[in-house]
C-alpha cells in the first residue's frame, strides 16, 4: 500500500501514508489555516484555527493533529467551520493589539492575512487587554508580548530544531507569556524563532522598523560565514542591505540560519570599509585612482620579476573570495607572473585534509547533508561543527532527533562535546594516536604493526576499553555512520596521515566521512588550483600542458612554496613580493610574530581587501575589494556542492570585485586575461574542470602518505616554566574580520575570554572576568577570565576569532611534513594575573 | 592705383575661390565658394563700368540660380552626396592635358596680341546717360529680337523644369 | 574747439562715416523697441497684457532679452557643420545692414545714392536667403533644414513678386536711384496710381520677411522654430536683428516706392505745404513705423498660410496680377506721353 | 602699371579652364553644373571687358542673354538631376549609363 | 446680384480681410483707451487663480494639536501609492518607539491620484490645493522631504470650505 485515498470537500485525492491531515492538505493544495502549525515541528494543536469536519466524527478536530487515514472524508470550508475559526480569530484579535502602523511585520504577518481572509469579525469582547509590553531581554531578538498569538511555534523551533531551549511559557492562560529562560537554556542567535512567529511578536532588532517588504528588494546569496555555504536571502533597501533571512526552505540549510548568518551581516556596509586604493607613499597611505594603483602595481611586479625573476613573487589566495577570483588568482600567478608560489589559509585546514584525501587509494563515500540528518551514528574526531559550522550542527541535532547517536573525541568541552552522547576527552593533541588505534583495529594493516596498542592508548588518554569501544562503534551500521573530521586532526603532526587512515578505515568500513570547514570557500579554493602543486581542478603539474594551452602562458614546473614556506623565503630574502587577496594572515595565521616579522621583510607587498586589516596596514598597496553581497561567482561548500549567486547591491564607487582587479591588472601587466564576465569565466572554468559531480581521483592522486615513527611526540609535552596547556577553540560569534565588523555578532557577545577551571582559578586567586596575561614562548595576550568546571585542571580553553585577543599570536608554527600545515590547536602557557 | 589693387584682389580672390570650389569634397561648401566668387565678379563688372550687370550677377546668379542649386542639394540625400565616391585621379590625365592645350592657345594668342599690336585704346566716353539706361537703350532697340528670344528660351525652360521636375519619369 | 570738432562732424558726415554710423545704430536700437512693441502691441490685440516685468508695462523687456541671449551660451550641435554653422547667422545678419545704405531717410540724409539703387537692394537682400538656408542646412537637424527649405522656396518666389511690383513704380519714375524716385512723388504719391502693386508688394514684403502669415520657415507649431532651432546665444540674436532689420529694410523700401519717402502727404493741394514745415525725416519714419505696425497688425489677426496656399498665392495671383500692373502701368505711361 | 585688357582676358580664360578641369575631373553632376556656370561666367568676364574696352554696349547685352541661358539651363538641369537621383540614387556622373547597356 | 458675383466682389475687395483687421485694430485701439475693461490675463504671481475644489496639488503633512508628527511611519502609502513615489524611513527611537525619520515624495513620479491621502490611517497626509511646485532649488523641486510637507501642510488650507489661495 503506497498511497492512501483521502477526500477533501468531496473530491478524492491520493496522497502518501504517514501523514496528518493537513500535511496531506498542503502537499495536495488544500488551503487550511493555522497559527501553530509548522511541518517542521512537532504538531500542538493549540490555535484552532485548522479546525475541519471529519465525516462521522460529531465534533470539529484538529488538522494538524489528527492522522489522515485511508477513505477519510474531511470538509475544510463550511458555515460552521468558518464560524469557529472565526471565533478563534476573534479570541486573538480581543488580545491582539491594532498596532500594524508600528509593527514590523505587517503585510508578512499571517494574522493580517487571516483577518483580510475572515473580513467580517465582529469584536465583542470589550475587555482591556492584557498590558505585558515589549520585552528587550535579548539582545538581538525583541519580543512583543501583547502580539504574541501563544502559537508556541518559537518555543518548540528553540527546543527542537536549534536545542537552544532559550524561550519558554511563563504563566498560564490569557496572560501566558513567551520569555527568556533566565539561567537556562543560552540563546544562540539563531534567529529562527524570528522567522517562524506568525505575528510581530519576536523581531530582528538589527532590522527594527527598517522597512516593509514592498520596500525592498530581496534576493537569494550564499552566506559567506562558514563552509555549510547557506542559502540566504538578502533583503535591501535603496541599495543597502537590511535584513538577511535564510532562503524558504532552499538550500542546505533548509530555512535555518545562525548567528553568522542572519546577524553578521553588519560589514557590508561598514563604514570602515575601503573604498579607495590606498598607495604607500613615504610610509604614508595615500588615496589614489584604479588606474593609477595598477599600474602602479604592475610596474613593480614587473621590475622585480625583471631583477629577480619570477620566482621571487607570490600569492596568498583567499578562502573568503569566490571559485571564480581564486581561479583567477592563481591563473594570474602562474601565467602572468610565472610563479608557483600560490597558498591560501586553506594551507591551516583543508589543504591537510585534502593531503590525506589525495594520498589514499581508497575512496571513501563523502557524506552530505541530508547523509547527517538521516544517519544513526556520527563519530566527531576533532571538530566542534556545533561552533563552526552550525547548520551542519543543526543536521547532527536532528540526527539525534531522529534517534541518533553522536560519540565525540576531543580534549575540549565544547557546545559539541556538551550534546554528545558521549564524549571521550582525550589529552591534547591525541587525535593522531587515537587514529592510529582505530586504524590497527580496523585496517589490519600490517604497516601499522609496530604501534603498541597500550603505547597509543597512553598517548590518547583513554583507556583500552574506551578505544575498543570507540572501534566497535564504526564496525555496526557502518552505511549510516558519518565520520566528521575537523581542525583537531587536519593540524596535527601527520594530520594528513592521519585523514588518510581515516578515509582508509571509512572506504573498509562503508562508511561515509565529512570535513568541518571553518571558512566558506576553503574547498573551492583549493579546487580551484590555490595550491602550490595543484592545478584547477587538483590537477598535479605534469598536467600542465593543458592548461598553458588553454591560458597562452608558460606554468612553471616545480611546484611552489606553501603558506609558511612563503614566510619563510620571505624572512630569508628568498621572496620578495607578496601578493594577498583576502586573507589576513597577521591575525589568522599562528605564530604572529613570524608573520609580521615575514611580511615586514617583502619589498612589495599588495593586499587586497574589504577592510584596512593588520596585513592590510603593512602592505605597499591596499586594494579594495567587494564583498559578496556585491560581486557573482560561486563558493564550494564543505560537502562539494558549488553555488552560484549574483551579485545584489551595487558596489560603491571605487570598490572592485576581485576578479576583477585582476583582470584589470593583467591587462596592466600586458598579458591581459579576454574575459569579459562571471559567465564566461564560469565557462572557461568548466571547459578545464570537468567535475561532473564524480572527482577522477585515481587521476590527480598522490604518492601514499608515510607513516610517523612509533617514537613519535604527540602531545604537548611538559614544561615547568609554562605550566598550563592552552587549548583553541571557536566560537560562533567571530570568525575573522567580517564578523568582528558586524554589529549583530559584537552585540551577541563582546569579548573573547578565556576558559579556567574553578580549581586552577583558585590557585591563581582570579575570580570570572578578572584580566589575565596568558604567556608563551611566542607571545603573550591578555583577555577576560570565565570559569568553568567541565574543563580539567591544568588546561585552558580560549576561541579563536575575535579581535581584541588573538590566540593565535601564542602558537608556534612548526610545520607537518607531509601537508606542510602549521601544527597548532595548543600551546603550553602561563597565567599571570593583572 | 586704387583700381589696379582692387583689380588683382579681385583677380586673385576669383580665381582661388574658382579652384577651391572645384576641389571642395562638399558640394554645399563649393556652393559657398562659388557664392564668393560671384560677389567678386560682380565687383569686377563694377569697376568695369557695368553696375546694372553687378547688380544683376548678384539677383540672378546668387540670388536666383545658387539658391536654386543649395535648394536642390538638400532634396537629395545629403549623406549620399557625402558619400559619393570620386575617381579624382581618373580623369585628371585626361583634364589637365585638355586644359593646357587650351590654355597654351589662349596664351600665345595673348602673347602676339600684346606683344605685336598696341593694345586697344580706351575709347573716349560719348554717352551721357548711366548704365542702366545706356543698356536699356541698346536691349531694347538693337536687341529687340534675341530679347523677346531670350524670354521665349525661358518659358521653355520654365514649364520644361516643372514638367521634368514634377512627373515622375 | 568747437569749431574744430564740427569740421570733424562736416567731415564725416560728408564722407557718410557718421552717417553710417547713424543709420547703424538706429537699426540695431530699432530691435528691442520693435521685439517690445510687438509683443506690446499683439498682447493688446489678444486682450492680453504682454510683457510687464522688466520696466513699467515691461519698457526694458527687450534689453532684458538682449541682455539674455548675450550671456547665453553657444551651443554648436554635435553633427553640425561648424564652420557654415557660424557663417550663416553673419551671412543673415550683414546683407540686411548693408542694403540701407542707399535708402535716403531725408533728401540730405543718405548714405549714398547709386543709379542702380533699387536693384543692389533687391539684389543684397536675395543674399540674405544664404543665411537662413545654410544655417537650417548645418545644423544638421531636420526641423531645420525643412525651414530652411521652405524658407528658400519662399523667398525665391516672392523675390519675383517684390521685383515685379516694383517695376511699376520704377516706369513711372524712370528711374532706379531712390533719392530720383523718392522726388518723383514729391507731389503726388504712387501709392494711389500703383495700389495694385503696393498691395502685391505688401504681401510680398510679409512673405520676404518670413513674417505671419507666411512665417513657415519658423512655423512653432510644426518645425518648433524653423531653421534657427538649434541656435542659441548671440548667433540666435544674430538671426533676430536680421529679421527685424529686414522688416524695417522693407517697410523702408515701401515708404521710398509707394508712400513718397520723406514727402509729406497730399502736397497736390496748396494747403498742404504746410506740412513741410514738418522735417521729411518724420514723415519718413512716420509711415516705416506705420508699415512695420500693419506688420504685427497682420501678425495678430491672420492665421498662417498652408504651404501649398503660400506657393499658390505667390505664383498664381501675385506675379500675374504683378505683370499684368506692369502691363497697365506701361499703356496708360505710353498714352499719357 | 595700368590694367589692360589682356589683364581681364586672361582672367576670364583662366576661369574658364578653371571650369573646364573642374567639370571633367569631378564627377558629381552637381559640381560640373556648377562647373559650366564657371566658365560662363569666364566668358562673360570678357564680354564685360570688352564692352568696357570697346565702348560698345553690346557686350554686356551678351551677357545679359548668357545669365538668361544660365538660368534657364540651371533650372531645366536641376530638374533633371532630381529626375535623375529619383531613379538612380546617385549623383555620379559616370553612374548614369543607362544607355550604355 | 447673383450669390456667385457677391462672392466674387468680396474675394476682389478683400473685405474679410479687412473686417479682420478691423476687428484686431479695434481691440487694440479700447485696449489704450480703457485697458482693465479689455485685458483678460491675469498678472500671475501678483494676482492668483484659485485651485478648482477637487483641485489634487502638493501633499502636505498634518500635524497632532500638540505639534507632533501625525504620520507614524505605517508606510501604507508607500505601499499603495501606485507610482512608488514615496519613501518613508522609520528608526527606532529612544524608548523602542517607531520614529519617522525621512519622508520623500517623488514629485516626478507622483501621479497625483491621491491614494495615499485615502490609504492613511493617522490622515496625516493630504493633498493641498496648492499647485505652485516650482522651487529654487533644482532637487528640492522633485524630491519633497518632510519639512517642505510640513510646511505646506501648515499654511496652506486644505479644505473646500477654507480654500481662498
Amino acid at each position: 500500500m503506497s498511497t492512501i485515498k483521502i477526500t477533501f470537500d468531496d473530491k478524492m485525492y491520493e496522497t502518501e501514508p504517514g501523514l496528518t491531515v493537513i500535511q496531506a492538505a498542503d502537499r495536495l493544495g488544500v488551503f487550511i489555516p493555522r497559527f501553530c502549525y509548522l511541518e517542521k515541528l512537532s504538531p500542538l494543536g493549540g490555535c484552532r484555527m485548522c479546525l475541519v469536519t471529519l465525516k462521522g466524527v460529531p465534533k470539529l478536530q484538529t488538522a494538524c493533529t489528527t492522522p489522515a487515514k485511508d477513505g477519510m472524508e474531511i470538509i475544510t470550508r463550511s458555515e460552521e467551520i468558518h464560524k469557529a475559526r472565526k471565533a478563534m480569530l476573534e479570541f486573538q484579535l480581543a488580545q491582539h493589539p491594532l498596532d500594524c502602523f508600528y509593527c514590523d511585520k505587517a503585510t508578512e504577518c499571517d494574522l493580517q492575512d487571516l483577518t483580510y481572509l475572515f473580513a467580517d469579525i465582529e469584536h465583542r469582547y470589550d475587555f482591556p487587554p492584557h498590558k505585558r509590553g515589549t520585552v528587550y531581554e535579548n539582545r538581538l531578538i525583541e519580543r512583543n508580548l501583547e502580539r504574541c498569538v501563544h502559537c508556541e511555534r518559537c518555543i518548540r523551533v528553540c527546543g527542537e530544531i536549534q536545542g537552544a531551549h532559550a524561550v519558554n511559557a511563563t504563566k498560564r492562560g490569557r496572560v501566558t507569556e513567551m520569555r527568556e529562560v533566565p539561567g537556562g537554556g543560552e540563546c544562540q542567535y539563531c534567529g529562527h524563532c524570528i522567522d517562524v512567529c506568525p505575528v510581530g511578536a519576536n523581531l530582528d532588532r538589527l532590522f527594527t522598523y527598517g522597512g516593509r517588504p514592498f520596500q525592498m528588494e530581496m534576493g537569494d546569496s550564499i552566506c559567506p560565514y562558514c563552509g555549510c555555504g547557506c542559502t540566504v536571502s538578502l533583503n535591501m533597501r535603496d541599495e543597502k542591505l537590511v535584513r538577511v533571512r535564510p532562503g524558504v526552505d532552499t538550500g542546505v540549510n533548509k530555512g535555518s540560519l545562525c548567528a553568522r548568518g542572519r546577524f553578521g551581516w553588519g560589514f557590508v556596509h561598514d563604514p570602515a570599509r575601503l573604498t579607495r586604493p590606498l598607495i604607500r607613499k613615504e610610509g604614508k597611505f595615500v588615496e589614489a585612482g584604479w588606474d593609477e594603483t595598477l599600474l602602479y602595481v604592475a610596474t613593480r611586479l614587473e621590475k622585480i620579476i625583471k631583477e629577480k625573476g619570477p620566482g621571487v613573487v607570490g600569492g596568498i589566495g583567499s578562502v573568503r573570495s569566490t571559485d571564480e577570483a581564486n581561479y583567477l588568482f592563481q591563473r594570474f600567478l602562474r601565467t602572468v607572473i610565472g610563479s608557483n608560489h600560490i597558498d591560501s589559509s586553506a594551507r591551516l585546514n583543508y589543504a591537510a585534509a585534502l593531503a590525506g584525501w589525495l594520498g589514499t587509494k581508497e575512496d571513501a563515500r563523502e557524506a552530505t547533508f541530508e547523509n547527517v540528518r538521516e544517519a544513526h551514528r556520527v563519530l566527531v574526531i576533532g571538530a566542534d561543527p556545533l561552533e563552526t559550522n552550525p547548520i551542519l550542527g543543526l543536521a547532527i541535532k536532528a540526527m539525534q532527533n531522529r534517534g541518533g547517536t553522536l560519540w565525540i573525541t576531543d580534549p575540549r568541552v565544547t557546545l559539541t562535546t556538551r550534546l554528545s552522547n558521549r564524549h571521550f576527552p582525550i589529552s591534547a593533541g591525541a587525535e593522531v594516536p587515537l587514529i592510529l588505534a582505530l586504524a590497527r583495529a580496523g585496517l589490519k594493516d600490517p604497516s601499522l604493526s609496530e604501534f603498541r596498542d597500550t603505547d597509543l592508548a597512553a598517548r590518547t588518554g583513554l583507556s583500552s576499553e574506551d578505544l575498543a569501544e570507540l572501534a566497535a562503534f564504526l564496525e555496526e551500521d557502518a552505511a549510516k555512520t558519518v565520520i566528521l573530521a575537523g581542525r583537531g586532526v587536519t593540524q596535527a603532526p601527520f594530520g594528513a596521515t592521519a585523514i588518510s587512515l581515516l578515509l582508509r578505515l571509512a572506504a573498509t568500513k562503508g562508511a561515509s566521512y565529512l570535513f568541518t570547514l571553518d571558512k566558506n570557500n576553503e574547498r573551492g579554493s583549493c579546487e580551484m588550483g590555490v595550491l602550490p602543486d595543484r592545478l584547477p581542478g587538483l590537477a598535479p603539474l605534469s598536467e600542465k600542458a593543458r592548461f598553458e594551452k588553454a591560458w597562452g602562458g608558460r606554468i612553471p614546473e616545480t611546484p611552489g612554496y606553501s603558506a609558511y614556506e612563503m614566510l619563510q623565503a620571505a624572512r630569508e630574502g628568498k621572496l620578495s613580493a607578496l601578493y594577498i587577496m583576502g586573507e589576513n594572515p597577521l591575525v589568522d595565521f599562528p605564530d604572529t610574530k613570524f608573520v609580521e616579522e615575514a611580511l615586514g621583510s617583502l619589498d612589495f607587498l599588495v593586499v587586497q581587501d574589504l577592510f584596512r586589516t593588520r596585513t592590510a596596514s603593512m602592505a605597499d598597496v591596499v586594494l579594495p575589494a567587494a564583498s559578496f553581497a556585491e560581486k557573482s561567482g560561486s563558493f564550494t561548500n564543505l560537502e562539494g556542492r558549488v553555488q552560484r549567486f549574483p551579485s545584489l547591491i551595487p558596489t560603491e564607487e571605487g570598490v572592485r570585485a576581485d576578479a576583477r582587479i585582476l583582470v584589470e591588472l593583467s591587462r596592466k601587466m600586458g598579458k591581459g586575461f579576454a574575459l569579459k564576465n562571471i559567465a564566461s569565466l564560469r565557462a572557461e572554468i568548466d571547459s578545464l574542470v570537468p567535475m561532473n559531480g564524480t572527482r577522477r581521483k585515481l587521476e590527480v592522486m598522490g604518492p601514499p602518505l608515510s607513516l610517523p615513527g612509533a617514537e613519535m611526540h604527540w602531545g604537548p609535552g611538559e614544561d615547568p616554566d609554562y605550566p598550563y596547556v592552552l587549548l583553541l577553540t571557536s566560537s560562533l560569534y567571530r570568525n575573522g574580520s567580517m564578523s568582528n565588523r558586524a554589529v549583530g555578532l559584537k552585540k551577541a557577545q563582546q569579548k573573547a575570554c578565556v576558559l579556567l577551571n574553578e580549581g586552577d582559578a583558585a590557585v591563581l586567586k582570579t575570580g570570572e572576568g578578572d584580566k589575565v596575561m596568558l604567556i608563551s614562548k611566542y607571545g603573550e595576550i591578555q583577555v577576560g577570565v570565565k570559569l568553568c568546571h567541565e574543563i580539567p585542571g591544568g588546561t585552558l580553553q580560549m576561541p579563536e576569532g575575535f579581535s581584541d585577543a588573538n590566540p593565535k599570536s601564542l602558537l608556534p608554527h612548526e610545520l607537518d611534513q607531509v601537508s606542510r600545515t602549521p601544527m597548532a590547536r595548543f600551546v603550553r602557557v602561563k597565567i599571570r594575573k593583572i | 592705383m586704387f583700381g589696379t589693387l582692387f583689380f588683382y584682389y579681385l583677380f586673385f580672390m576669383i580665381l582661388a575661390s574658382a579652384v577651391m570650389m572645384v576641389t571642395r569634397k562638399h558640394v554645399v561648401h563649393s556652393v559657398l565658394y562659388m557664392l564668393l566668387m560671384f560677389f567678386h565678379i560682380a565687383g569686377l563688372y563694377i569697376l568695369l563700368e557695368a553696375e546694372f550687370l553687378a547688380a544683376i550677377q548678384l539677383i540672378v546668379y546668387a540670388g536666383a540660380i545658387l539658391v536654386l542649386y543649395l535648394f536642390v542639394i538638400m532634396l537629395v540625400n545629403i549623406k549620399r552626396v557625402q558619400t559619393l565616391r570620386e575617381q579624382l585621379f581618373g580623369h585628371l590625365p585626361f583634364a589637365l592635358v585638355s586644359a593646357g592645350l587650351l590654355c597654351a592657345g589662349v596664351v600665345t594668342v595673348l602673347a602676339r596680341e600684346t606683344l605685336l599690336k598696341k593694345p586697344p585704346e580706351v575709347v573716349a566716353r560719348v554717352s551721357t546717360l548711366s548704365n542702366p539706361e545706356a543698356l536699356g537703350q541698346v536691349l531694347y532697340t538693337q536687341y529687340l529680337f534675341p530679347f523677346e528670344v531670350a524670354s521665349l528660351i525661358l518659358l521653355v525652360a520654365l514649364v520644361g523644369a516643372v514638367l521634368i521636375a514634377s512627373r515622375k519619369i | 574747439m568747437t569749431a574744430q570738432v564740427l569740421d570733424m562732424v562736416k567731415f564725416l558726415w560728408a564722407h557718410s562715416v557718421l552717417q553710417i554710423v547713424i543709420v547703424f545704430a538706429c537699426t540695431l536700437m530699432m530691435v528691442p523697441i520693435l521685439t517690445w512693441v510687438e509683443r506690446k502691441v499683439i498682447g493688446h490685440m489678444q486682450v492680453r497684457l504682454g510683457p510687464m516685468r522688466v520696466g513699467p508695462h515691461g519698457i526694458l523687456q527687450g534689453i532684458a532679452d538682449g541682455v539674455k541671449l548675450l550671456l547665453k551660451e553657444n551651443i554648436v550641435p554635435s553633427g553640425a557643420d561648424k564652420r557654415i554653422f557660424v557663417l550663416a547667422p553673419i551671412l543673415s545678419l550683414v546683407p540686411a545692414m548693408i542694403a540701407f545704405s542707399v535708402i535716403p531717410f531725408d533728401h540730405w540724409f543718405y548714405i549714398t545714392d547709386i543709379n542702380i539703387a533699387v536693384l543692389y537692394v533687391l539684389a543684397i537682400s536675395s543674399v540674405g536667403t544664404y543665411g537662413i538656408i545654410l544655417a537650417g542646412w548645418s545644423s544638421n537637424s531636420k526641423y531645420a533644414l525643412l525651414g530652411a527649405l521652405r524658407s528658400a522656396a519662399q523667398v525665391i518666389s516672392y523675390e519675383l513678386a517684390i521685383g515685379l511690383s516694383l517695376v511699376g513704380p520704377l516706369m513711372m519714375a524712370g528711374t532706379l536711384s531712390m533719392v530720383g524716385i523718392t522726388k518723383a512723388q514729391a507731389e503726388h504719391w504712387f501709392l494711389l496710381p500703383q495700389i495694385v502693386g503696393f498691395f502685391i508688394y505688401f504681401v510680398a514684403m510679409l512673405a520676404e520677411t518670413n513674417r505671419s502669415p507666411f512665417d513657415l520657415p519658423e512655423a512653432e507649431t510644426e518645425l518648433v522654430a524653423g531653421f534657427h532651432v538649434e541656435y542659441s546665444g548671440m548667433r540666435f540674436a544674430f538671426f533676430f536683428i536680421a529679421e527685424y532689420a529686414n522688416m524695417v529694410l522693407v517697410s523702408s523700401m515701401a515708404t521710398v516706392m509707394f508712400l513718397g519717402g520723406w514727402n509729406p502727404p497730399f502736397q497736390m493741394f496748396e494747403v498742404m505745404h504746410v506740412l513741410q514745415k514738418v522735417p521729411g525725416i518724420f514723415w519718413f519714419f512716420g509711415k516705416v513705423a506705420f508699415l512695420l505696425f500693419c506688420f504685427l497688425w497682420v501678425r495678430a489677426t491672420f492665421p498662417r498660410f498652408r504651404y501649398d496656399q503660400l506657393m499658390r498665392l505667390g505664383w498664381k495671383v501675385l506675379i500675374p496680377m504683378a505683370l499684368g500692373n506692369i502691363l497697365v502701368t506701361g499703356i496708360v505711361l505710353a498714352l499719357l506721353k | 602699371m595700368t590694367i589692360t585688357l589682356e589683364h581681364y582676358i586672361l582672367l576670364g580664360s583662366l576661369l574658364f579652364f578653371v571650369g573646364m578641369a573642374g567639370f571633367l575631373i569631378r564627377r558629381n553632376v552637381f559640381l560640373m553644373f556648377m562647373c559650366i556656370e564657371l566658365m560662363m561666367n569666364g566668358v562673360n568676364i570678357c564680354f564685360v571687358s570688352f564692352s568696357h574696352y570697346y565702348h560698345n554696349l553690346s557686350g554686356q547685352v551678351f551677357v545679359l542673354f548668357v545669365m538668361t541661358v544660365a538660368a534657364a539651363e540651371a533650372a531645366v538641369g536641376l530638374a533633371i538631376i532630381l529626375t535623375l537621383y529619383r531613379n538612380r540614387e546617385t549623383l555620379n556622373a559616370d553612374e548614369f549609363r543607362l544607355m550604355k547597356h | 446680384m447673383s450669390n456667385a458675383f457677391k462672392k466674387f466682389i468680396r474675394a476682389v475687395t478683400l473685405v474679410d480681410l479687412f473686417k479682420g483687421l478691423a476687428l484686431t485694430g479695434s481691440v487694440w485701439v479700447r485696449s489704450i483707451i480703457t485697458p482693465r475693461q479689455v485685458l483678460v490675463t491675469r498678472p500671475y504671481p501678483e494676482v492668483k487663480r484659485p485651485a478648482f475644489p477637487n483641485f489634487k496639488g502638493h501633499h502636505g503633512f498634518l500635524l497632532n494639536e500638540d505639534g507632533s508628527l501625525k504620520c507614524v511611519g505605517c508606510g501604507i502609502c508607500a505601499g499603495v501609492c501606485p507610482a512608488k513615489a514615496i519613501r518613508v524611513y522609520t528608526e527606532e527611537g529612544k524608548d523602542h518607539e517607531k520614529v519617522v525619520v525621512g519622508y520623500e515624495i517623488d514629485a516626478f513620479r507622483c501621479i497625483y491620484c491621491g491614494f495615499c491621502q485615502e490609504a492613511c490611517p493617522k490622515d496625516a497626509i493630504v493633498l493641498t490645493r496648492l499647485y505652485e511646485l516650482a522651487d529654487y532649488d533644482n532637487r528640492a523641486c522633485y524630491r519633497w522631504k518632510m519639512d517642505r510637507l510640513v510646511e505646506v501642510g501648515k499654511k496652506r488650507p486644505l479644505f473646500r470650505d477654507e480654500v481662498n489661495l
